[in-house]
């Protein structure tokens, strides 16, 4: 009697509808991992890091100390760049410019949690997460130069509540962290055979 | 079977069809065919209805927007009044909701003749009142746009809902029984969906009826399973119908509000629905069948039988007020007894005296066969029972939640123009739908009344099945 | 679809003449009626509807997923609520039963619409508009060859019209 | 400098002018702030770690008292006043007043930079400018010589600057300042001064056996409340050998509530008790003068005997006869030999020394009317409101040839100037105050000046330097260098000195003589017992003071601890008064005495005599801010022009006829019902039972009770209790929690307790709590709902009548006795008080109800709220029996919704560690949840444990009565630990089983100590 069996289109439309709705709740479509954002000058954490081995916690002094990480100072800045001109670079032009308005840089925010999220570095960082397990290998950012090429800071992680929550429950692997960190192989496989680092998970932990 | 050597003139009895409501005066289909085609079709009374429905239905939608855009404080509430004409228009519709599923499956279960001419307006209504109902949660709710959070889907946040929460049974017992009144309303119209695209001259409509109807045929395979899946759906429909409301009566015994504690909630939330349910019927199909010209359809007879149901069920609704008054006072707890001398003659004595006499007093005239079989009356009745059911569930929700534990927080409630907007506004969007739905589709439904129209045959034997 | 359509305006004639097609075995018998008449249901005789099987999946299906959702998803995230188990059966029970109750009847209407062969997407072959108003149908599926004997016995019994379909 | 009026100081531009000055103090990045910006330091400032607070040491300025605070500073900006615990004043303790001073801080509606008069407006001019036309006026009034009749009128305060001042108007030939204190007990102190010698000796309440206040309120608004409360409390707490308190007078304050018996003696008739007492006259005479049984006045006599030297006898009147009255008070104490024991003279607070009375600034006034007065300045003090108004302020002060403001806020005086030079505020400046005689205590600014404001000491200087002929006299830069070269020990010294709560010493300058005033008026008459009319008794009010706090949305929105009124004037009368004039409540009553007539809705209260009506002061302020404007009526207008015999304004002074309006408004009150229906929520119980074996009281009075054991372990009989038995290691019921993980959360169990015996009612704790947890203040008069869609609620407190108050922390005020009060007049009620929030129930009802787990139980014992969570169901609230979960219903923090509750910059005040709620969200008592989380990370950081008692809420931490006591319960070290197995412990609807972490403990009743043996 029916010739063809169309209508079992309809069902497999919907359900596809349906698993890709899904898919992205579940995958945190609305996050803005992989931001890139211009900044007022273009930072380059590469020569800072890995060239002259500067710690981070040297311009993020409060990373250990505080909820908020904090940024240098423009008088942090010029304390060496009073001195080091790289070649007349336009990005260190545009510093001295801020240090002689006395103005503080407008950096643009990168990774932010929304405001009803209260993130403590201080004991991230003292529990020994390294900073490139949330920001991803920052010391390799700017490693292109300032010319063609440049890519600013990027929003490494999805930075939502799963994400979060993943390492709370499950642990935090200290071996990956050290990995991306850039440490030595050694204290890699040393790592390797620590127990992950589990914390909690309760809601007022983070939200108050 | 040994039926094929049965003779074909003595009739079977139709699934359905007790005897006792009997509709002499339509004698076989193709007059049933015309008359319920001959409701549709648009006339100026029905415009009007409709437009100052959707009036309504605006009122209630501009204030939605006003309220998502200010706050909640735009509604009267008032604390400790949390829940106020929301919550209490609510549970009306959720109500209102029970007479059609009952009606069209308890009452198929049990055979009830008179369920035939009315189960289909009534199955509409109630699946308008349930659309009605289910919105008011989420205009109820401080933050509507996170509403998708009560409900169970794989998130990011790898966050779900709390089981345990009345609210979240709410929303599984409202949309399964949104759900399953429309599969069972629809089921129930595909025969006579076919009907009308057969009978149908406009090609466009009858390419809609057509679409809708699925393809039916009437063929004797389609009725086998039509039949069953007929009635596991009465038998699902049946626990499902008595859960609804048990479980919107759970938002409130689950709690431990003096005048919301009371085990007897369930029954009582109940019998109550069915009680609304019932005068809505009243409220909807008395002047349809004057309007339509269907009054030998829905017979005396049929109105006879329903206001016994409302009668009983009044009883039941009547009962339950004094046991809960019987508890308060047996029960020794002073919250809880000096709540109930509070709900009756405390700040909102007025509302719960009205609820007793709508609810308790004015059905006992039903004990008079005159008055069950004079449709004015019933009419008039049936709107004094709707406004006693609002206030019933006024008087469960505002007083209560007035008068809680700590004296200190002991309030007030005024409803807000707001809320009132809400309000006009759920009957402008309850009675858009059904406006609409009674000039497209069938009110009666075509098929069940040719179950028990007597079937023309060439050789008769007097006497059929009557 | 090959066969012969007969239109009847009387129950009897139309379950006369089914019965009598069924013994004559002419080719598969469709029968419409306008609504359902146990008459015709006795005289086709056909094997109860497995409609019922769908239900009882899909009921079993929907309480076990009730069960399973709400007891997995309290303890994927143990949150402690009025000092309640975590995994509160009786509570769950609410949602067990709702979702038996969706489940069952989505799968009973599926089952009824896989067995119906509906929706469909025509209705013109071996079918009469009629047979939705006051006209019972038989429609039997036969070859050429066999057509004639059908219109025979058809017209025998009464029917108002018989014709042949292609 | 210039900005434009009305243009708030952007964020940016406060940060550069940070960045660039240098200060002690700056700001960095908005690492709250919604905005996607990372603002660095340009230079970072020592110490200061961004998102870290720092504390400041300052010195109180909001009265004459002299508090030591803490400014939490984040981020540059003050976002909380904490009390000092070293300073020996407040010993960390703070009022509601106080913590408001960030209100007036950030106040919307401050004078945002210099303005001038053009024609009838004040227009912003710049601060070169401003100083050009003060430099010039003062030429020309001095050029005139009509420098001798200057008039300089400042806000009473202790330190160096009233003697800087008067140095500077002395250079200019000027008279020495008046300062104002209008809401200093002027007659106590003439008495004081009379029989002790000091104006405030210091009051040992612990001392004491018996305390008679003659309308003495030394817990509302009578001298130094908070070391009053902080004396108070710690005597009451001695529960068993307590000193009890007889109240004199015919209105029932706060601390009448707090007494243990009250004698209604009429206005006027307290001389005769006095004299009673101290056998000048008879008990009989007494009683009949004070409308009382004689009864009462003979068991007083008796009592007064029997305490001997632990009498203390306490005169706050406000009457005509005040003064003569607090000398007789003071007699009493002499007689009984009580001076040295509970009033020591030898340890006087200093803080109302100086202060000019009433009868100098009509004197002033009085010149300013006869034209002789050719220029005036104002400093904060605001006569235009906070005088009779029978005395003609407004119309006098606009004869002044020219009048110079350099008050902080546009109220009634300053509007009338023709010149603005708005000083700092005090938490912007540099100064110093002497609250106990000898000691010194330092006020340094908490952060840059929030607007284009000046240091009024700054501004004088600079008009001093540019006067040729004066300038030699001023060789410093600032006041701050001025304060420095006058500091012993110099700039170190100084530094050193900033951070200490006070530091032994005086100022070096000293205030300048005044010229005593002659009466040319004559006084007010007594009262006499046989007038016409109602006594009509006005009292400064409890949360608004004389109106200076009225611009602070959190002190009106602090309902008034006796009535629970906010946001309006009442007119309070007894029951059976309004019975017989057929005054319902809110009945508009109008009170009309030979100076004036106001019109406000009546409040029955049966705690004042029926032949009396009490008007609290503070409201009906005609500009002073978007907060005070239009807001009730004020009470001044009532008062005639006369004083007492010190030359003080009499606030009870006056008989007026009181009539019925047919208006009527619904009071602003966060009352339900001031009964208990006796279910048990303040419980108290007899001194003498306290040694009684437990079993003889026990919950008999609560219906219903289910009889069991009090479990101070907050273990569940019934329930399985999420934390299960934690306090008992042997115990196997570990609760619900995992107690392998690694964080050991569930090992604690936050709870506090809450003694009754203490808790005197003052709400301090509900300001501290609004501070805190940046709960929106929701009365003001534009925060209302729309009446239709045309028309909004405009009343002030709109939201309030509609229950929807935010306290978290609220101030329960049940009464007890006294059923018939619409028929008899009985002064014997008692009353309890009970602050209720939270109570972070261990089986919490609002928890399961919840669809989205927004609300749940951690493992720390906290009923955790989820802001982000939460729907707004409202379905908690429902289920909540204390009723202490609030709902946003409105977008209170959303900038653009007109019900915003922080108008720029307000809402610098906001504290970065607590989410602010958006609408349609629920909100609650979190226990200060982001105090434990800092302790918690603090302690993590140094790699310890948590200290015992290390941190406290906010309510805890601001208690003057020191009732409220914070801890983990699970650990034995915490006080609160003991405290939960008091023998006074219980919890509130302990038979609903909710298991709550709040445990009160029982207030504590003494018998009357004046009971007549006949009554």
């Amino acid at each position: 009697m029916t010739t063809k069996k169309k209508w079992t289109v309809i069902p497999g439309f919907l359900a596809l509808a349906a698993a890709a709705t899904l898919l992205s709740a579940y995958s945190g479509a609305s996050s803005s991992q992989g931001k890139l954002v211009e900044q007022p000058i273009k930072f380059i954490h590469n020569p800072h890091v890995e060239k002259l081995g500067m710690n981070c916690l040297y311009c993020h002094s409060g990373a250990n100390k505080a909820m908020d990480p904090g940024n240098a100072s423009v008088a942090s800045c010029m304390g060496c760049h009073t001195v080091v001109k790289a070649n007349g670079s336009e990005e260190i032009k545009k510093l001295d410019e801020y240090w002689n308005k006395k103005e503080p840089i407008p950096w643009n925010r990168v990774h932010k949690v929304p405001d009803y999220v209260q993130f403590p570095h201080m004991r991230h960082v003292n529990a020994g997460v390294t900073c490139q397990s949330c920001h991803g290998e920052i010391q390799k950012q700017g490693a292109a130069g300032v010319g063609e090429g440049y890519k600013p800071v990027e929003q490494f992680a999805s930075l939502n509540m799963g994400w979060c929550i993943n390492c709370h429950v499950q642990g935090y692997n200290a071996a990956e962290g050290a990995k991306l960190a850039g440490l030595p192989d050694s204290v890699v496989t040393a790592l390797a055979k620590e127990p992950v680092k589990k914390a909690r998970y309760d809601c007022a932990v983070c939200h108050y | 079977m040994g039926t094929i050597a049965q003779p074909v003139e003595e009739l079977r009895r139709p699934n359905i069809a007790s005897a006792d409501v009997q509709l002499p005066a339509v004698k076989d289909y193709e007059q049933v065919d015309r008359e319920i085609i001959a409701t549709l079709g648009f006339t100026r009374k029905w415009l009007i209805g409709l437009s100052v429905s959707i009036a309504a239905m605006l009122v209630g939608a501009s204030a939605w927007i006003y309220q998502i855009y200010w706050g909640l404080g735009q509604a009267g509430y008032e604390p400790p009044v949390m829940w106020g004409v929301y919550i209490i228009t609510f549970v009306f519709w959720v109500g209102i909701g029970h007479a059609g599923t009952l009606i069209s499956a308890i009452l198929y279960l049990f055979r009830a003749g008179f369920r035939t001419s009315i189960y289909r307006a009534a199955e509409a209504m109630t699946v308008f009142a349930v659309m009605t109902a289910g919105l008011f949660p989420i205009i109820h709710i401080g933050r509507p746009w996170k509403f998708f959070w009560l409900i169970p889907y794989p998130n990011w946040r790898l966050l779900w809902p709390n089981f345990k929460s009345p609210l979240v049974w709410d929303v599984f017992a409202i949309s399964t029984y949104l759900t399953i009144s429309t599969t069972f309303l629809y089921i129930g119209l595909i025969p006579d969906l076919a009907v009308l695209r057969d009978r149908e001259t406009n090609p466009t409509r009858k390419r809609i009826y057509g679409i809708l109807s699925l393809g039916w045929r009437n063929s004797d395979r389609e009725w086998r399973h039509f039949a069953k899946a007929y009635l596991f759906l009465a038998a699902f429909s049946t626990p499902l119908v008595l859960s609804v409301h048990s479980v919107v009566s759970f938002d409130f015994a689950m709690t431990l509000v003096p005048g919301w504690h009371a085990s007897i909630f369930p029954p009582y939330f109940v019998a109550g629905a069915i009680f609304s349910g019932f005068a809505m019927v009243w409220t909807i199909a008395i002047p349809m069948r004057k309007w339509f010209k269907l009054e030998h359809y829905i017979t005396l007879n049929h109105l006879d039988a329903t206001a016994k149901v409302v009668l009983f069920t009044s009883m039941v609704v009547g009962c339950a007020y004094m046991i809960e008054f019987f508890i308060a006072w047996y029960s020794g707890v002073r919250p809880e007894q000096e709540f109930f001398w509070n709900r009756v003659f405390g700040q909102w004595w007025w509302a719960a005296w009205i609820m007793l006499l709508c609810n308790m007093a004015l059905p006992m005239s039903l004990w008079s066969q005159k008055l069950r079989r004079n449709p004015t009356w019933l009419w008039f009745l049936s709107i004094f029972i709707n406004i006693g059911m609002w206030y019933e569930r006024f008087v469960i929700v505002v007083p209560s939640l007035s008068h809680e534990f700590e004296p200190w927080q002991w309030g007030s409630y005024t409803p807000s123009w707001v809320d009132m907007s809400f309000l006009v506004g759920s009957f402008g969007w309850f009675f858009m739908w059904f406006l609409l739905f009674v000039k497209q589709m069938p009110v009666m439904a075509i098929m069940e009344l040719k179950e028990i129209v007597v079937p023309r045959r060439k050789h008769a034997v007097d006497g059929g099945h009557h | 679809m090959q066969g012969v359509l007969g239109a009847f305006h009387h129950l009897d004639t139309t379950v006369h003449a089914i019965e009598e097609l069924k013994k004559a075995r002419l080719g598969d018998v469709t029968v419409y009626s306008p609504t359902i008449r146990h008459e015709i249901d006795d005289a086709i005789d056909a094997p109860n509807s497995v409609v019922r099987r769908f239900t009882l999946v899909g009921g079993l299906l929907g309480v076990s997923f009730g069960y399973w959702i709400s007891i997995w998803t309290g303890d994927y995230w143990p949150l402690v609520t009025g000092g309640k188990a975590i995994a509160s059966w009786i509570p769950y029970t609410i949602i067990g039963f709702e979702l038996m109750v969706l489940v069952g009847c989505l799968s009973t209407v599926a089952g009824m619409f896989i067995n119906a062969r509906i929706p469909r997407l025509t209705t013109t072959v071996g079918y009469d508009p009629r047979f939705s108003g006051g006209h019972f149908g038989i429609f039997v599926s036969c070859g050429a060859d066999k057509a004639p004997q059908v219109e025979a016995l058809l017209q025998k019994h009464g029917a108002d019209e018989v014709r042949r379909e292609d | 400098m210039s900005t434009k009026a009305g243009s708030g100081v952007k964020r940016r531009d406060f940060l550069k002018i940070l960045g660039a000055t240098g200060a002690t103090t700056a700001v960095v990045g908005c690492t709250s702030e919604k905005v996607g910006k990372l603002i660095p330091y340009v230079s970072s400032p020592d110490n200061t770690v961004a998102g870290v607070s720092q504390f400041y040491a300052t010195t109180c300025r909001e009265c004459a008292t002299g508090c030591g605070v803490l400014a939490e500073v984040r981020d540059g900006r003050p976002i909380k006043l904490e009390g000092n615990p070293d300073h020996p004043v407040n010993r960390g303790a703070i009022c509601a007043t106080g913590m408001s001073a960030l209100q007036g801080l950030y106040n919307p509606d401050r004078f945002r930079q210099p303005m001038l008069r053009e024609g009838s407006e004040l227009k912003p001019v710049t601060w070169d400018r401003a100083l050009e036309v003060l430099g010039q006026k003062l030429g020309e009034v001095k050029s005139r010589g009509g420098a001798a009749n200057a008039v300089f009128l400042n806000a009473h305060e202790t330190g160096s600057f009233p003697g800087f001042v008067d140095q500077w108007l002395s250079a200019n030939d000027m008279p020495a300042h008046l300062s104002i204190d209008t809401m200093a007990p002027a007659a106590t102190v003439a008495a004081n001064r009379a029989a002790y010698g000091v104006a405030w000796p210091a009051i040992d309440f612990k001392a004491s056996s018996l305390i008679l206040s003659f309308s003495a309120d030394f817990l509302d608004a009578w001298g130094g409340r908070v070391p009053q409360q902080l004396d108070w409390a710690d005597a009451r707490a001695q529960l068993e050998s307590a000193p009890k308190l007889v109240y004199i007078g015919a209105r029932r304050s706060l601390t009448g509530l707090n007494a243990d018996q009250w004698i209604p003696a009429k206005p006027g008739s307290e001389m005769a008790i006095c004299r009673a007492i101290l056998g000048q006259g008879t008990a009989a005479e007494a009683a009949q003068a004070a409308d009382v049984a004689e009864g009462t006045i003979t068991a007083l006599i008796a009592a007064v005997r029997g305490a001997g030297s632990k009498v203390l006898a306490l005169c706050g009147m406000s009457t005509p006869d005040a003064v003569e009255c607090g000398s007789m008070v003071a007699e009493i104490n002499k007689v009984n030999g009580s001076v040295g024991t509970t009033i020591k003279p030898a340890q006087a607070h200093a803080g109302y020394e100086g202060v000019a009375s009433y009868l100098e600034l009509v004197d002033a006034t009085e010149r300013m009317a006869a034209g002789n007065v050719p220029v005036a300045f104002i400093r904060n003090a605001n006569p235009a409101y906070s005088m009779p108004t029978s005395v003609g302020f407004a119309a006098a002060f606009a004869k002044v040839g020219f009048k110079v403001s350099f008050s902080i806020m546009p109220d009634e005086t300053s509007l009338l100037c023709d010149l603005i030079l708005p000083d700092n505020h005090w938490l912007e400046s540099w100064g110093d105050a002497v609250a106990l005689a000898g000691e010194r205590s330092f006020v340094q600014p908490a952060l840059e000046p929030v607007f284009d404001t000046r240091n009024a000491g700054d501004v004088l200087i600079s008009a001093a330097r540019a006067d040729g002929t004066i300038a030699s006299r001023f060789p410093q830069a600032d006041y701050r260098s001025w304060m420095i070269a006058n500091f012993e020990g110099g700039a170190t010294a100084f530094a050193t000195a900033l951070t200490k709560a006070t530091v032994s010493g005086s100022p070096v300058a000293s205030r300048g003589t005044r010229t005593a005033v002659a009466s040319r008026v004559s006084p007010a008459p007594a009262l006499s017992a046989a007038g016409e009319g109602m006594f009509v008794v006005v009292y400064p009010s409890a949360t608004l003071g004389d109106g200076a706090g009225a611009n602070k949305p959190w002190l009106q929105e602090l309902p008034d601890p006796v009535t629970k009124i906010a946001w309006q004037t009442w007119v309070e009368i007894h029951p059976k008064a309004a019975k017989e004039m057929g005054v319902r409540e809110g009945d508009h009553l109008t009170v009309k005495t030979a100076a004036g007539e106001i019109t406000a809705p009546a409040y029955l209260y049966m705690g004042v005599r029926p032949d009396t009506v009490a008007i609290a002061l503070g409201q009906g302020h005609t500009e002073y801010g978007r907060f005070a404007k239009n807001v009730g009526v004020n009470a001044y207008q009532l008062l005639p022009s006369g004083w007492d015999t010190s030359g003080n304004l009499a606030l009870v002074a006056s008989r007026g006829t009181v009539t019925r309006l047919e208006e009527h408004s619904q009071l602003v009150t966060t009352e339900g019902s001031a009964r208990q229906h006796g279910r048990g929520i303040a419980q108290a119980m007899m001194a003498a039972a306290i040694s009684a074996p437990e079993e003889e009281e026990h919950h008999h009075d609560i219906p219903g009770h289910v009889s069991q054991e009090f479990l101070p372990g907050l273990k569940s009989p019934v329930a399985a209790d999420a934390q299960g038995e934690f306090a008992n290691p042997q115990s196997k019921d570990k609760g619900m929690y995992n107690p392998e993980h690694p964080t050991k959360a569930e090992a604690r169990r936050w709870a506090m307790t809450i003694d009754l015996a203490r808790c005197t009612g003052c709400s301090a704790c509900v300001t501290a709590c609004y501070s805190e947890n940046n709960i929106p203040t929701v009365g003001a008069a534009y925060q209302g709902r729309a009446l239709s869609p045309t028309t909004w609620d405009e009343r002030p407190g709109a939201n309030i009548i509609k229950g929807r108050e935010m306290a978290w922390i609220r101030l329960e005020r049940y009464y007890e006795g006294n059923t018939n009060t619409e028929n008899e007049f009985s002064p014997d009620f008692e009353t309890r008080f009970v602050p209720m929030m939270c109570q972070h129930c261990g089986n919490a009802p609002c928890e399961p109800v919840c669809p989205v787990y927004a609300t749940y139980h951690s493992p720390d014992g906290l009923n955790v709220q989820v802001y982000n969570r939460c729907v707004g169901t409202r379905y908690c609230s429902n289920n909540c029996p204390y009723k202490v979960r609030y709902y946003n219903w409105f977008g209170y923090g959303e900038p653009e919704r007109k019900q915003y509750a922080w108008p720029e910059p307000m809402h610098w005040l906001l504290n970065p560690d607590v989410t602010v709620r958006g609408k349609g969200v629920m909100e609650k008592c979190t226990f200060c949840v982001e105090r434990i989380r800092e302790g918690e990370n603090r302690a993590r950081s140094e790699e310890r444990e948590l200290n015992a008692d290390e941190f406290t809420t906010a309510c805890a931490q601001a208690c003057p009565s020191r009732a409220i006591v914070f801890g983990d319960a699970a650990d034995e070290n915490w006080s609160v630990a003991k405290l939960a197995y008091d023998r006074r412990a219980y919890h509130v609807f302990e038979e609903l089983n909710t298991y709550t972490a709040v445990v009160y403990l029982k207030k504590v009743n003494h018998p009357a100590p004046a009971a007549s043996a006949t009554a």
